[in-house]
């Protein structure tokens, strides 16, 4: 029937309290296998690629480019990408510019929330490097030692043009089966998460948020 | 030589010789005088005992001539069989009341004579044939009671002794000189021939003289407003005086009067009046009265009011016949009970009834306050109740309604006040408990043993089989004695009793009464069974529902009205005893005694205007009645729904279902609630069928039904508490059935009698489910559960199946209610019905889903981590309630062909079917088909999401695991989305929910609490303005009745 | 001698006297003084009840040599309403007994003989 | 205003209870009316009974003859009873039950006065010293002791025959008693001695009675002895030997009472 | 029985297919429509089928329980089961679907079926937005269901049946027979709870897609999404040829049907772009008052001129 995951390995929640233990999973997230037929696999990512659900969600500054999306000049419609307002339906997350260690937590409660396959854009510089914030005390310098990024679109700030070529970018790189981002979060857990807990010092939440 | 022993003579001879010598053997020994003095008082009491059963049996009536000279020339007693049962009565009651008062009566030689000769002063009033005579008696029972009111020489007493005298002693200066008065004109003394003589009578001298008379009398009854004298003796004598004034002087001033009457042929309808405004006025300031004592003054002045009502009324109508067991079946009533709760405030020693909480829980006390209350109210079987409903069928025989509206309110607002003192009595505070022996509370007891026996033989004389139809009460006396025993050990045996006893009773009916019968008492007994979940003692909880269930059985026996409304009425106490057992229940309990008792008045006005038209009480004669037809119907439907939770009348409802006992208000509801439906469809069936009647009665139920529909969904709408909910529910589903009836179409009552068979089912599985979640969470507030259907899935599944039984929702039961009763609507032409019937099953979803959302879904709290699924005796009855439900949902025609037979006697039609189709005018359906298609359409997207689960790893998460906004939730308390689940309905429509009946009931009952405090102004406790108050009566009464002579 | 039979006279004194006795009830406060108004009363009625008995023109009902057996039936007052007077005074008297009794036991409690400050129970 | 400052007695009273206001007609919420509406009322009454009464008087007219019972009592009464005075035949015979109840009554207020008059466990007051009567009082009730009892005794015992009875002849011994008083205040009355008095008189009274039943027509039949030669003292039945019952009963009960009265020890101020 | 089950159950299949897909489309369309009106272009036409589909082919998935689990079926066996119960093409046997199982009645009834166990699942999935989303929804149904049970009386009254076959047969012949004409009174209010039954603005509240997001559906993902998606265009589709059935005369093909269909629907979408979204408590008030008094005035209507 329902096929769940092996529980035996199962999650330390540290950060929950004893009665809190009992409200949150504490199953440890594993990898997808694609589907074994080929044609299967590759119809699937082609739906993927072709119905981009977007993360409403602006985590940064960059957020104000992603609304000319869906307007009348660039009409991501048109090419598959609508906004989802929950993550468990969204399949792409952008993450839209600098993330500070505050956002840096629902950054990942929110990724650790989407169903995979999931995708995940990071906007401007700033995931990259810091950017302009390189030396702030309380913003993360590289997004991809906390959650997995499957296509950075630099600039400060991209305009939406290039949001349109990500967002082409990454339907080509999931038709091609590139985008395992999820698989690889789940497959270096420890690590991802080890960082993540380095630079949130309040981990008041499950180790891995379903 | 036995004649000669028990001669009535001898009453006399005892009384006086054991007066005379008591001083004497007092001064002997204390101990003996008082023995002497029971023996003296037993004596007088067999003696006129074995005059009355030797006159009950036919022996001539004892005429006592005194000087050995024949009447007129020398004084005469009689000793027939009315004076024999009054003197019997009053002798046994005065034996009691020695008895109880025997600790303070033995104290002095003088009380010990001046008690005897009270006595036997009432049995002189009572048996002496000589207008003089009678005065002396008057007097020697007045200066008796005048010294043993006062004797312990309290302030009080003494205020109240000396106004006391002073009026009385005015009315006997009134006798006294009407009789001499009498004299004058008549030339003699002894009544029979001033009776024959009567002609005499006339000129301002004989008007005056007939007035002082009469005024005497009526004052020494205590008429309102010239009365306050006598509610002061009552508030402040003690409790065995009180009672010998209250039941023993005035049976005897009651019996003078009934000797006289017939001298006062004019002024009947004078008498009428004076006694039903002081009924009325009594039992209206009785409301706003919390001393005990005086309360029970105020019942007693209305008593005697309702039985002088009532004999003048039957006599001015020439009733004689009927006289008898109605006044001396109230004047038997009121002795016992009122006697009974005079002794017991004596023995409790509580002034006020809030005192009284000091009573809750002692078995012994309660049962026999009960038992006195419940006969002073005139609920069966005590002699009260046959008493009144004769007293009512006479009235209407005569046409007169508004003595019995008259009668029925005044008794509705006694009810009010006594179970108001039952209620604190039964409800405990921090006031310090009463600790009383057993021996103290034998005469009380006495009285209400001897209540029940009287019941016994006044319902035999009142024409009724008490076999079948007291069956609840003997089974509820029989498990009443087991009450000691462990809680389910009485479960069972209560089990045992009504699975017998409803079987021998019900167990051969035919037809509609059938159907009702397997709802009734076998829902009933199913029902039943959850009891058993509990194993506490639950005192008194097992004998009442015994009680309750074989009420219902043997209420769908009736073959008259009076046995209807007897088996009625023991439901109405039974079910209102057992909501009193509820944790809160005592308050709401005593607002749904009083609907119910309104309710029933209005039945019971219902029936004596049909005996009135059609001579009979056979409820097969209630269509008989011809122009009265409508009167009837309106008289008794209004009773039924009101009974059923009318809009407008249903403010008792949530209180009681709410705070009963779970697996009482399961029955209450799902059980108790169909017998007002039963009442309606034998109504209905025989009167409002017939096509020669207007159908605006009909009209107008059918919309009473659907706006108690639609109001009872909306205020379920908004409902935190479980319970409250699912009792607005039922009011509402009851809505619907009731406006099926008033469809008075064989299609409108297939499905009414659908709907209450279905309603059934899910509403005893919706309680009997919310008891297990009650009993696991112990909570009744929805908010504060959640969750728990990880706990208790079968009980989430029982609610859920139930909730689409009575959703309408196909493909089970409810749709098909929904189906029968629209095509119904649309056959006759009721689209407006119709529509609000839509718009209520749309607003009754809320409600529904409200449950489900609250209580099993959404956020767990913690402190129900580990509750258990509910106690499986629960479980069962809803699984096999669930079952039927399934079997019914796909084969309706198994339940639709036995109703549509049943009702076919009453309203002729059939149903049509198509194979498995049941065929309307307008529509079709199909229900073994829809139910496969729903099947399928159901079955086949599952096996999809199950092929397509294999694909995928579906992980199963716990409750916090959901999406918060990025955050995360942080208690079930803050997440669980339950509280005021529809505040914004409220803000649309809430104007329309607005208490307006309860604001109005409200209202009522302010009024009434004004009234009485304006009524009983006059009572000022001035001993001056009292004399003035006779004096004006006795003006009033003369101008009043200037014209009539 | 005006027209008026003498019985008439009595008759009225009596009812003045129950009049008498009754505004003694009602507008004094001290109840001695409407012990007395009830004895006023009281009287009053035993004078009506004579009036009442007195046939005109009678003597005393005793039987002797003045009023010979045969002569009886119309020679005598009717000796009904005096045996009842007679019963009737008593009666009087024992109420007034008890009723004095109540004043002097009222008077200890509350060392006050007003008939206002004996209303301790109202309504 | 006697009404005023009085403690509202019970709860709901108390709640009404608010500063007089003494201009009002009446008072809704204490059911005070003004004083001299009360009496105006109370005027009003009066005027209205008193019109009733004078319809009454307006209307009587004297007898002519004797009512019917009265007829019978006068042409039968001295043959059937042998009594030569017609009240007491009416009394102690036809009304005899009217007589015993009448006994009874004396003997309850008798005995209620006592109860209530009864000695107190605490007396709060000392009992004063009475003083004695004077010379001239006390001079008086020795000469007149005697003759008053006797007077007493032939009065009860000749009530078949003259004016007077069991009921007179008490008194007048009862009245012999309260002179007794007067003259010697110290004196006690022997409440044995009246005790037994009145509770054996009162109990054969009742046996008398009880007589009737067995040996004559009825109870209180007093022809339970021979009728006797009509108009002598040792006649008229049993009417003689009730009366003396009846007089001593009464004579001690109401010396009882009188003795109750005095003897109270907080004597009020009367 | 009489009925030939196979041939019932496939032709239903085809029916419910062809309504599917139809309502797929048909749902892209109005899209592309608004999109036309904001100055853009818009979905591809296919882009609801792939949306299905991408759901369908996620990977992952959570459950919350059991009725979470079973909550998008009930939703879509009360899609399916609606639309089996609707005669979509009138005078074809093959697309009567099972209509003889019952009538209007059941039609109206059923429809509820899909609501409650959609609101059972997403009650369970413990997210308060879900709640919120039903209590709304819920609401909202009890207010447009007065206007559309009003007007439902009076067509039943007017064609003096409750079968939808026979309503539909009354109604050929021409347009003139139409309830649209017949009966407009009727038809103005039933087309204005039609506006709150489809859910868009102004009566989307209970969706909210920013404030509580999607409401009922928050929790739903994957697979279960995928059912969802495509009960609301099975379902849309199906009240659409319901409206058609009762008050547009029917269809006696599908090119009939798809115009009428999409021009009922069109109604509710002109609407919806014009008019911004009312909060519950007014939306429900809203339904209460005018179109209340229409289907009121549509019953008065019938009794006074229709029927005699």
């Amino acid at each position: 029937m329902i096929k769940s995951l092996s529980t035996d390995a199962t999650l330390a929640n540290a950060g929950l309290s004893a009665e809190e233990q009992d409200l949150f999973s504490n199953a440890r997230p594993t990898a997808y296998e694609p589907y074994s037929i080929k044609a299967v696999e590759d119809f699937a990512n082609w739906c993927r690629a072709n119905s981009l659900w977007i993360l409403a969600f602006g985590t940064g500054c960059g957020a104000i480019e992603l609304r000319p999306l869906m307007t009348a000049r660039f009409d991501a419609n048109r090419i598959g990408v609508a906004g989802r307002p929950t993550p468990r339906q969204a399949s792409v997350f952008i993450i839209g510019g600098y993330s500070s260690v505050k956002t840096l937590k629902r950054i990942v409660r929110s990724y650790e929330q989407m169903q995979g396959p999931k995708f995940v854009i990071a906007l401007g510089i700033c995931p990259v490097n810091g950017g302009m914030y390189w030396d702030s005390y309380n913003t993360i310098k590289r997004l991809d030692q906390y959650i997995p990024v499957d296509l950075y679109i630099t600039g400060c700030m991209p305009r939406p043009e290039v949001l349109v070529a990500g967002a082409l970018e990454l339907k080509k790189m999931i038709k091609e089966g590139r985008c395992d981002g999820a698989n690889r979060y789940v497959e270096n857990f420890d690590w991802y998460k080890a960082n993540q807990k380095k630079v949130i010092k309040k981990w008041d939440m499950p180790d891995y948020n379903w | 030589m036995v004649a000669a022993v028990f001669h009535p003579l001898g009453i006399f001879i005892v009384a006086l010789g054991t007066a005379f010598l008591t001083p004497l053997l007092f001064r002997k020994r204390e101990g003996f005088a008082s023995l002497i003095f029971m023996l003296a008082l037993a004596a007088m009491a067999t003696i006129a005992a074995a005059g009355f059963l030797a006159l009950a049996n036919g022996a001539p009536t004892i005429e006592i001539e005194t000087a050995g000279i024949a009447p007129p020339f020398a004084i005469n007693l009689r000793f027939g069989l009315y004076e024999s049962f009054f003197v019997f009565a009053v002798n046994l009651a005065a034996l009691l009341a020695a008895w109880h008062y025997l600790p303070r009566l033995r104290k002095h030689a003088a009380t010990l004579l001046l008690f005897i000769i009270m006595v036997m002063g009432i049995d002189g009033m009572v048996m002496t044939r000589d207008l003089f005579n009678l005065f002396i008696f008057i007097e020697i029972t007045s200066i008796a009671t005048y010294t043993l009111i006062g004797f312990e020489r309290e302030a009080g007493m003494l205020s109240a002794g000396f106004k006391y005298i002073i009026a009385t002693s005015i009315a006997s200066a009134f006798f006294l000189l009407g009789t001499i008065f009498v004299y004058y004109q008549t030339g003699t003394l002894n009544i029979d021939d001033i009776i024959a003589h009567q002609s005499a009578i006339g000129g301002p001298i004989g008007f005056v003289a007939l007035l002082l008379l009469l005024t005497s009398l009526l004052i020494e009854l205590k008429p309102y407003p010239a009365n306050g004298w006598g509610l002061d003796v009552y508030e402040t004598a003690p409790s065995a005086i009180a009672s010998m004034i209250s039941v023993g002087v005035s049976a005897g001033v009651i019996f003078a009067l009934y000797k006289v009457q017939p001298l006062f042929g004019d002024f009947l309808t004078s008498i009428a009046v004076v006694g039903g405004i002081t009924f009325l006025a009594s039992n209206v300031i009785g409301l706003r009265q919390n001393n005990v004592k005086r309360l029970l003054g105020y019942s007693s002045i209305g008593q005697m009011g309702l039985m002088v009502l009532a004999m003048a009324l039957l006599q001015q109508h020439g009733q004689h016949t009927h006289l008898a067991l109605i006044v001396g079946g109230l004047f038997l009533n009121h002795l016992l009970a009122k006697a009974g709760l005079f002794w017991l405030a004596g023995v409790v020693q509580r002034d006020t009834v809030r005192g009284w909480a000091g009573v809750a829980g002692k078995p012994l006390l309660l049962l026999v306050l009960g038992v006195c209350l419940a006969a002073l109210i005139g609920l069966p079987p005590f002699p009260g109740f046959w008493a009144k409903w004769g007293l009512v069928m006479e009235l209407a025989v005569d046409n007169l309604y508004g003595w019995i509206a008259l009668v029925l309110v005044g008794s509705l607002l006694e009810a009010a006040y006594l179970f108001r003192w039952f209620g604190h009595a039964l409800r405990a505070d921090d006031s310090e408990p009463v600790n009383v022996g057993v021996a103290p509370l034998l005469p009380p007891a006495a009285a209400a043993a001897l209540l029940a026996v009287a019941g016994y033989f006044t319902a035999r004389s009142a024409g009724v089989v008490p076999g079948q139809l007291l069956l609840p009460v003997y089974a509820a006396g029989a498990l009443f004695l087991l009450d000691g025993l462990p809680g389910r050990l009485k479960s069972l045996a209560m089990l045992a009793v009504v699975a017998g006893g409803g079987f021998w009773v019900a167990g051969d009916l035919q037809g509609l009464n059938r159907i009702f019968a397997l709802i009734l008492v076998a829902g009933g007994l199913l029902m039943a069974v959850a009891t058993l979940y509990r194993g506490d003692a639950r005192k008194g909880f097992y004998p009442l529902l015994a009680a309750l269930l074989l009420s219902l059985a043997t209420l769908l026996t009736a073959h008259t009205s009076l046995e209807f409304f007897t088996s009625w009425e023991l439901m109405t106490l039974s079910s209102y005893l057992l909501v009193t057992l509820g944790r809160d229940g005592v308050k709401p309990a005593l607002s749904y005694l009083l609907f119910s008792l309104g309710s029933a008045f209005l039945i019971l006005a219902g029936f004596a205007v049909a005996f009135a038209a059609t001579g009979s009480i056979e409820l097969a004669a209630l269509g008989n009645a011809g122009d009265s037809v409508p009167l009837v119907f309106s008289l008794l439907a209004l009773g039924f729904v009101i009974k059923a939770g009318a809009f407008g009348f249903h403010i008792w409802l949530p209180g009681a279902y709410t705070e009963a006992d779970d697996d009482t208000t399961a029955i209450l509801s799902a059980v108790m609630s169909k017998a007002s439906i039963f009442g309606l469809v034998i109504v209905a069936g025989q009167l409002g069928v017939r096509a020669d009647i207007g159908l605006e009665p009909a009209y107008v139920l059918g919309w009473i039904g659907m706006l108690t529909a639609t109001f009872g969904a909306l205020m379920a709408v908004f409902q935190e508490d479980f319970k409250r909910l699912l009792a607005y529910s039922s009011m509402g589903q009851l809505g619907y059935i009731v406006a099926g009836i008033a469809l008075m179409s064989h299609l409108g009552w297939v499905a009414a009698l659908y709907m209450t068979v279905n309603h059934f089912l899910y509403k005893g599985v919706l309680f009997l489910a919310a008891a297990g979640v009650i009993y696991r969470t112990n909570t009744r507030l929805m908010y504060q559960m959640g969750g728990l259907i990880k706990n208790m899935p079968v009980t989430f599944v029982a609610v859920m199946m139930a909730i689409i039984a009575m959703s309408g929702v196909p493909p089970l039961t409810g749709f098909g209610g929904k189906w029968l009763l629209f095509n119904a609507m649309m056959d006759k032409g009721w689209y407006w019905l119709a529509a609000v019937g839509f718009f209520s099953s749309a607003v009754a979803f809320l409600y529904m889903f409200r449950i489900l959302q609250t209580v099993f879904l959404g956020q767990r709290k913690l402190a129900h981590k580990d509750l258990r699924e509910a106690p499986l005796i629960l479980l069962v009855p809803q699984v096999v309630m669930l079952v039927i439900i399934l079997v019914l949902s796909a084969y309706p025609k198994l339940l639709l062909d036995p109703l549509s037979a049943a009702v076919a006697p009453y309203v002729p039609g059939a149903l049509l079917w198509d194979g498995l189709a049941l065929q309307s005018h307008l529509g079709y359906w199909n229900a073994p088909m829809i139910m496969i298609i729903v099947g399928g359409v159901w079955a086949i997207p599952l096996i999809f999401l199950l092929l397509v689960s294999l694909t995928i790893k579906i992980q199963p998460v716990k409750q916090f695991n959901i999406v918060y906004a990025a955050e995360r939730p942080h208690r079930p308390e803050d997440t669980h989305y339950a509280y005021r689940f529809f505040a914004h309905y409220e803000r649309a429509i809430g104007v329309l929910v607005k208490p307006h009946a309860t604001a109005f009931w409200s209202a009522v009952s302010e009024w009434s609490h004004t009234l009485a405090a304006s009524l009983r102004i006059l009572y000022t406790g001035n001993g001056q303005t009292y004399v003035l108050f006779i004096l004006v009566y006795f003006v009033a009464l003369y101008f009043a009745n200037t014209g009539t002579v | 001698m005006t027209g008026l039979p003498v019985s008439t006279y009595v008759l009225s004194t009596g009812l003045a006297l129950i009049l008498i006795g009754l505004w003694g009830l009602l507008m004094q406060k001290n109840i001695i003084r409407m012990i007395i108004g009830f004895s006023l009363v009281d009287t009053g009625i035993h004078m009506v009840m004579i009036a009442i008995g007195y046939v005109t023109g009678g003597t005393a009902p005793i039987i002797d040599s003045a009023v010979p057996i045969k002569d009886a039936a119309t020679r005598v007052v009717d000796p009904v309403p005096s045996a009842l007077v007679l019963t009737a005074i008593v009666i009087g008297l024992g109420v007034t007994a008890v009723m004095l009794s109540y004043a002097v036991n009222i008077y200890r409690e509350k060392k006050s003989l007003s008939i206002d400050d004996c209303s301790e129970s109202k309504w | 205003m006697p009404r005023s400052g009085r403690e509202p007695v019970c709860a709901s009273a108390r709640r009404y209870a608010r500063p007089q206001r003494r201009a009002t007609v009446f008072d809704a919420r204490t059911g005070n009316v003004n004083p001299m509406l009360k009496r105006l009322f109370i005027f009003f009454t009066l005027i209205l009974v008193a019109a009733i009464f004078s319809d009454v008087a307006l209307n009587y007219s004297e007898h002519t003859e004797l009512s019917r019972l009265a007829q019978h009592y006068a042409s039968k009464g001295p043959e059937e009873l042998g009594a030569a005075n017609l009240v007491t035949s009416v009394v102690v015979t036809y009304r005899g039950l009217d007589t015993l109840g009448e006994v009874t009554v004396l003997f309850i207020s008798a005995a209620g006065v006592g109860l209530m008059l009864r000695r107190r466990k605490h007396p709060d007051t000392v009992v004063p010293a009475r003083k004695p009567a004077s010379e001239l009082v006390e001079t008086a009730a020795r000469l007149l002791m005697p003759m008053v009892f006797v007077f007493g005794v032939y009065v009860f015992a000749n009530g078949h025959l003259t004016p007077g009875g069991g009921f007179q002849g008490g008194a007048i011994i009862a009245s012999g008693v309260l002179l007794l008083l007067l003259a010697m205040p110290q004196a006690q009355l022997s409440h044995r001695l009246i005790g037994f008095t009145e509770s054996l008189s009162g109990f054969s009274y009742v046996v008398v009675g009880v007589l009737g039943i067995v040996l004559a027509g009825g109870f209180l039949d007093n022809r339970i002895l021979p009728l006797g030669s009509f108009g002598s003292l040792f006649s008229a039945g049993a009417i003689p030997i009730i009366y003396v019952f009846v007089g001593l009963k009464v004579g001690s009960e109401l010396s009882a009472v009188v003795d109750r009265f005095r003897s109270d020890e907080s004597k009020p101020e009367l | 029985m009489d009925i030939d089950w196979f041939q019932k159950i496939g032709n239903f299949g085809l029916t419910l297919l062809i309504v599917t897909v139809y309502g797929l489309f048909m749902g892209a369309f109005i899209e592309r429509i608004i999109a036309k009106v904001q100055g853009r272009v818009g979905i591809p036409y296919t882009q609801p089928i792939i949306n299905i589909l991408q759901t369908l082919t996620r990977r992952t998935a959570i459950s919350h329980g059991i009725m979470f689990y079973l909550g998008p079926v009930f939703r879509i066996a009360g899609g399916v089961g609606t639309l089996a119960f609707v005669p979509v093409i009138f005078g074809s046997e093959t697309f009567s679907n099972f209509s003889g199982a019952g009538d209007l009645m059941l039609v109206i009834y059923f429809m509820f079926f899909g609501q409650l166990g959609m609101a059972l699942g997403a009650g369970e999935s413990g997210h308060p937005y879900a709640a919120i989303g039903i209590a709304r929804g819920l609401s909202q149904m009890t207010a447009y269901e007065v206007p559309f049970a009003l007007s439902v009386i009076a067509i039943v009254l007017q064609y003096d049946t409750l079968s939808i076959t026979e309503i539909v047969a009354a109604q050929q012949g021409g347009w003139q027979h139409w309830t649209l004409f017949t009966n407009p009174i009727a038809v103005a209010a039933a087309m204005l709870a039609f506006l709150g039954m489809t859910g868009y603005s102004p009566f989307d509240i209970f969706l909210a897609p920013q404030e509580i997001p999607i409401g009922p559906p928050t929790e739903f993902h994957s697979a279960y999404l995928s059912l969802l998606q495509t009960n609301r265009a099975l379902f849309g589709a199906t009240k659409l040829v319901l409206f058609m059935n009762l008050f547009f005369g029917g269809a006696t093909g599908w090119v009939e049907l798809a115009i009428k269909t999409w021009a009922i629907y069109m109604v509710a979408i002109a609407v919806g772009v014009a008019f911004p979204r009312f909060r519950i408590d007014q939306s429900i008030r809203f339904f209460f008052k005018i179109p209340t008094l229409i289907g009121i005035a549509s019953i008065v209507y019938v009794q006074m001129a229709l029927v005699r």
